[in-house]
């Protein structure tokens, strides 16, 4: 079991390939995404019922380590606040292949 | 057509579905047609209207007139967003005035089919080049008007800019408008003999499909009808207003071009319509500050169900007596 | 019609690809009909039903024969359950007690729509007003219920006590109960010329779709079976008695009120038939400590099956020879 | 980067809606859900696969200060136990927009 | 059938809709055909044949030269991938090895679906018993595959093991063979009558559905190609050469057996065909260490196309001139 | 609220059933699973594109007590290297039913 950062982001779906672009830009090479997640935030509620994504937000997960962690963060701080969405970093243990 | 054939729209299933979408969420029903099938719905819609028009293009070949309906469709599509910008500027902030501006300048493709549902229930055939004029009319209005939000708007952060050329490549690379291109040429491409083969499920089936897509945006409809409250009473004028102006340059300009009842009526609705599906897209890339919210439920939970209800049998009665 | 062509129904492509789903879990196949289009089916049969019914109410219109037929299949809805309960009462808990009672009062809008293939195949007509009754037995058997537990048990902790009238309103705006309704509704008011416009889709493409559906029936009923065997005999033979005990009562009745042979058929199998959509539903607000496990698998897996293999030639070939 | 709560219910898909309004009573107006879960617990396996969401759940995601927590957890626990379901508290660093 | 006529099959909608996939991802579209509809579709396509070939061979019967052809193809399933096994491994890793060998043994539905097509467009009988010969060649090539590979690689670490018996097992109750052999079973059962009701759903939509999931196709093999870049200029030749040898001992055989030229050219199809669905799902259990970004790759994204557009109408060609 | 530890596994969907086995044979009673899920890692992208679920993962939920969460880590390991996939732990506080 190695230590590790686990972050969340919960964006919207359509913006999904920038937070992939920003993730691998710091070197992670490995992440997950639940295309199709709804909720409420200070843009109102995205019911996820559009035809185009535009009311639907995605959520995508990284494991990484400090560093890794702390260049994503600052990047994506101006894009979350620019498009829309949260992000959340927990300490996690993480069970390495 | 008289008074009562007009009313006789509404009446028709593929519009009652829509009002039963309206009425299921008003009464608080779980009733939902469950994701991704109105996505698929509209998919198979614009593939089957494609279809269908490039094999009758296949028939009447391209002609002057056809070039000179798409140009003109292309022109509309750019000026209309010129002058409602002008507008908007005055009533509501920049972003949302060019968004909105978008929207109305660009076309909705259920607006179209509705009509070509209408069409065909008054054995009223249209050219098979008014599906290409619907594709060639999505994008001129998305690049006019951030074109006018870069002019009038100078953006500090520049982080995250995006460029003209990006927002003109996305707008073409669309899923929606790949879709309608594709099936207009492989439709035109496979002719009279191609489409006989699809016809079964592009045709046969379309008004089935056509009223559960309906009910769906019903459903959607009523639900983005709430975010309207909070936007002014001029929004709402606004939504009601535009379509009827650009219906009638619209109707002007068939009768100058001497245009067909069909093309003319079909023309009509692309220029009075408002986008939900191009726009919207674009514009979280484009022009990420506007709301969503605004522009989105004023094309589909008014505009839309305007053009559907009153719109298409009103500009249709019109083009019958005065073109 | 001869044990022979009993037999045939067994035979018939919709029902073979319900066992085909049995075969598969039980080899323990993945196969499967992904989510949502399970969903989207019963949408598109409740839609199909809905429309084929209201187009031929719309002919046949309302008479006193209609209205009759129609408040007997509300008050059987309502009455099955009171002498359900008090027999459920005794062997197990209240609340599935309430729940069960409310389950085979109600209907399965599947079995049904199995009998109207059936029909068809037989060549037989039903007057579209069946579909009504179908959907008016769907909510009265669950008002009963719930009063009834209501009346049986008083609950200590208020804190999220549901209401009789949010009970009521549920039954009424759940969704399938809104589409089935709507779509008669649309296609009471579209007429013969409505129905033509979307029969390719709502009637040929039917069977099709509905071997599809049954396929995935047969593989939930399958995974449901599983939780029967922690619930003892009881519910087993209780599962296929009811059923015929009231499609005995609804073949009686039906000879009093000389339905027509197709009329009573469709009566019988909605008094024959127990729901597992819009009760369980129900149940989860209105009774949330009942066990969907135990009335769900019992509808689903016992009594659908039966219902559709010997029960609907069965209650055909008694309506044939006795009414 | 703010220290905030992550709170995370898993209940009936159904019962989705009465989750919000406890959330929303107490002052959170930011949520994420995803749809469709299934899974395993005392109420028996879900396996997602009926035709009105009874044997199917859905996941919320609120982030969320102490107090507003904790107002939640009370009002949550005797639904959990009427209806269905798990509810798990992490501390997370949250980026704020 | 002259070249221009070999070009023809380039030009019908559903091949063409294929490209239109690899055009969309060329070009960064977002177009997509929502999951799970391609699964749904894929289902549907396994469903209509199985029909169909069912109700044939429920008016032709079983004889022995219909008995002959089974055993060929099961035959040809079992050996292809004991020639190609020997041939890879010289070239690449056992795993690897051993998980082409399955692929090229085993068949594509899809291309099988799309000769179907082109068949019906050319007005060409071909018998049930060939969707019987596609479903019964699935599993033994991933059977001999895996025999391979126990025989060649010593696994040292036991832990999760997978038994013959276990693929075995797992090859058989695949969804996809499920539902091919149990839509067989049932067209077949229910002959000419059952196929008549079900055929305006599995026979006249099924080329616009075909149009629809190969354009989901081409959009998931241009995805592919890119995980191709990596493996060597090998592979590539492979995926091209091997189909056409497999091809021609088809033919061969097909006029040693004297075969129909309906029969040969799906029995062709079959050889040259490579699966990415069955092969794949085996693979990952039974030989976990394999590569799917290499098989599937060369199997959707090279041979799948080669086969689609010029495989079919060369093979048929040849056919016509030869047998 | 008990104290307990959430174990989140990442893994192809085809192998999911495999390590429902793993946690049931620790006695964990509980589950939830994300059916669809998308990612990237040292096997490549996982588009979820594909017909027979090889190409897709999903994510399975489940809360336990520390030793079933041992048992069930020290069995993961050999199986996430075998055939694909992450495995995260964290502590959560746990609302019991
Ligand atoms: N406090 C929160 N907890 C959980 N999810 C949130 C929260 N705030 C926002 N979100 C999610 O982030 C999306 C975008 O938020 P916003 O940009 O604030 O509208 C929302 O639609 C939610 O899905
Ligand atoms: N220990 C657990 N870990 C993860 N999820 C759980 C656990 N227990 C219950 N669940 C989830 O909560 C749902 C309802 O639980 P229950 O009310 O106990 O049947 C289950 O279907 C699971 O999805
Ligand atoms: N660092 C990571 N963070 C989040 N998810 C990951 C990470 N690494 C791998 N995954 C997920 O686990 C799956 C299988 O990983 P692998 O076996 O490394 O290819 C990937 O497709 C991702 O969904
Ligand atoms: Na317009
Ligand atoms: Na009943
Ligand atoms: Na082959």
């Amino acid at each position: 079991m190695k230590e590790a950062y686990k972050i969340e982001i919960i964006t919207e779906k359509r913006a999904i390939g920038q937070v992939i672009d920003i993730i691998e830009k710091y070197g992670v090479t490995g992440y997950s995404i639940i295309a199709d997640v709804t909720g409420k935030g200070k843009r109102g509620i995205k019911h996820g019922d559009d035809l185009n994504d535009v009311f639907k937000n995605s959520m995508i997960i990284t494991v990484c380590d400090n560093t890794e962690a702390e260049n994503i963060l600052k990047e994506l701080r101006p894009f979350l606040q620019r498009i829309s969405g949260i992000c959340m970093v927990t300490e996690v243990k993480y069970l390495v292949q | 057509m008289n008074v009562f054939e007009l009313f006789q729209n509404f009446l028709n299933p593929p519009v009652l579905f829509f009002f039963l979408g309206l009425i299921a969420i008003g009464m608080k029903s779980n009733l939902e047609i469950p994701q991704p099938l109105p996505k698929f719905f509209s998919l198979y819609l614009l593939f089957s209207i494609g279809m269908k028009g490039g094999a009758e293009l296949h028939k009447s070949g391209f002609n002057s007139s056809v070039i000179a309906v798409l140009l003109l469709a292309i022109s509309m599509s750019a000026l209309i967003p010129l002058y409602t910008f002008f507008i908007l500027k005055r009533k509501i902030d920049i972003h949302n005035a060019a968004a909105l501006a978008a929207t109305y300048g660009s076309v909705s493709a259920v607006t179209f089919i509705t009509a070509v549902s209408f069409l065909q229930s008054n054995q009223m055939p249209f050219g098979g080049h008014m599906v290409a004029a619907m594709a060639l009319m999505e994008s001129p209005a998305i690049i006019a008007a951030v074109v006018l939000h870069k002019l009038y708007f100078k953006e500090e952060n520049t982080l995250m800019e995006t460029s003209l050329t990006h927002t003109i490549k996305d707008a073409f690379t669309e899923g929606s408008i790949v879709m309608i291109l594709g099936s207009l040429v492989i439709g035109f491409v496979g002719g009279e003999k191609g489409y006989e083969a699809v016809k079964p499920f592009t045709g046969d089936i379309f008004k089935g499909v056509l009223c559960l897509f309906l009910l769906d945006m019903g459903l959607v409809a009523a639900r983005r009808l709430k975010d309207l409250r909070k936007t002014g009473f001029f929004t709402l004028v606004f939504a009601l207003l535009v379509p009827i102006v650009n219906a009638f340059i619209a109707i002007g300009l068939s009768k100058l071009l001497n245009l067909s009842h069909g093309d003319a009526l079909m023309f009509t609705v692309l220029c009075a319509s408002a986008s939900y599906i191009a726009v919207p897209a674009a514009m979280r890339v484009a022009i990420p500050q506007s709301t969503p919210g605004i522009y989105v439920s004023m094309s589909l939970a008014i505009t839309f169900p305007f053009n559907v209800v009153v719109g298409i049998p009103l500009y249709y009665y019109i083009i019958q007596y005065f073109i």
